[in-house]
């Protein structure tokens, strides 16, 4: 599945997409903490299908899955 | 929805500042509403915050479009369902880079009265800070950065 | 008080409408006070009530100019105490004959952050309404009158 | 002393001034009401030198003298 990534993680992984397998919102958390320096210092959550979802949300691959770090709009 | 009422999906996000000459021409769309008592305004101006000796000179934001489109349209619908008096609701954020003393928000409300136009633009402005996927690099006078976080 | 407050004894009153101009060029000054971070404005809007049958087509404010300029420079003063936060605070009220779906009024506050300046405004819209000697005649499309009262 | 009408008040009279001779506030309320037809009927307020005065304040005949129907403003 591609990620989207943005703002201070898309920074930190030096791209704003990145292609990871897993079978749910917890493992993937474990996929990104391998492949982006520093993530497990950094507060951030996950949106599937456009809504911010539970670490024990299942995955089934076709998704649309971004990982988000605190908002700062207004 | 009543298409009378302006809660139809809008994109709300500008390239650059929000001009101060936006709020007048919006506010005078407004005058052949003669329903209308009472407007309110909110604006948001990028802050030269100091940390460290360090001078914010700018904001860059960048946003997750899609998702915080979403987030809008469900944010507006609730506005107007909890204050269904309420005739407009426009709201405008800015991308990209947005210097110090630049505006880069608007959330802009009309009523026949004061209450509702007060109390939707305050629930809509915390909101959106709160629940649209926006995110803010400051900028500051060494040219180094730091990424700016809603409390 | 601090000179770089703008709490000074202002006159508020304006002969006839507020152009939603003088509002952008109100914002447009604030832009090199980049210690503001939040802007919060209300408008006050004549209404075309119906009533009767017959509609308000202007209203024609009268004010008792010296005490109503009296009871605001204590309404500023109380408000920069409580709010010690606020930059600035604007106040404008029209005199004369204001149709329908024109601006009769503007409070206009700026603040570091939202809270402060959200408060202030409706802490002086409320206060004005109630303690301001304004008095406003409703014209209505019959050449009748009917004198408002603030509720 | 001369009193100072204003809106409603100063339509009912037919003017924006009206010299009366009163010791307190509750008499000048009596005297106005004998020569502004409709007045009882009326709500407004007294201010004596542009503060809003209690009906048992007493009255020197030197104050700035206001009669203050219902506000409208904003």
């Amino acid at each position: 599945m591609r990620v989207r990534l943005f703002g201070l993680i898309a920074e930190k992984a030096g791209s704003e997409f990145m292609d990871a397998e897993a079978p749910s919102v917890e493992a993937l958390r474990a996929r990104l903490a391998e492949r982006i320096v520093g993530l497990e210092a950094l507060s951030y959550a996950i949106a599937v299908d456009r809504v911010i979802i539970r670490d024990d949300a299942p995955l089934t691959g076709s998704e649309e899955i971004a990982v988000l770090p605190p908002f700062a709009g207004g | 929805m009543s298409v009378a009422k302006s809660h139809k999906v809008k994109d709300v996000f500008t390239d650059g500042p929000i001009a101060p000459t936006a709020i007048s021409m919006s506010v005078a769309k407004h005058a052949a509403r003669t329903d209308i008592g009472a407007h309110e305004i909110f604006l948001g101006q990028v802050r030269a915050d100091v940390m460290d000796g360090l001078k914010v000179v700018a904001i860059e934001y960048t946003a997750y479009r899609e998702m915080a489109l979403e987030r809008m349209t469900a944010i507006r619908e609730e506005a107007f369902a909890k204050w269904p008096s309420i005739t407009c609701l426009h709201v405008h954020h800015s991308l990209g880079v947005i210097r110090a003393g630049e505006l880069c928000f608007m959330v802009f409300a009309s009523a026949p009265h004061r209450q509702a136009a007060r109390e939707v633009v305050a629930y809509v402005v915390d909101r959106i800070k709160a629940e649209l996927p926006i995110f803010g690099k400051e900028i500051r006078s060494d040219e180094t950065h730091r990424w700016k976080q809603n409390t």
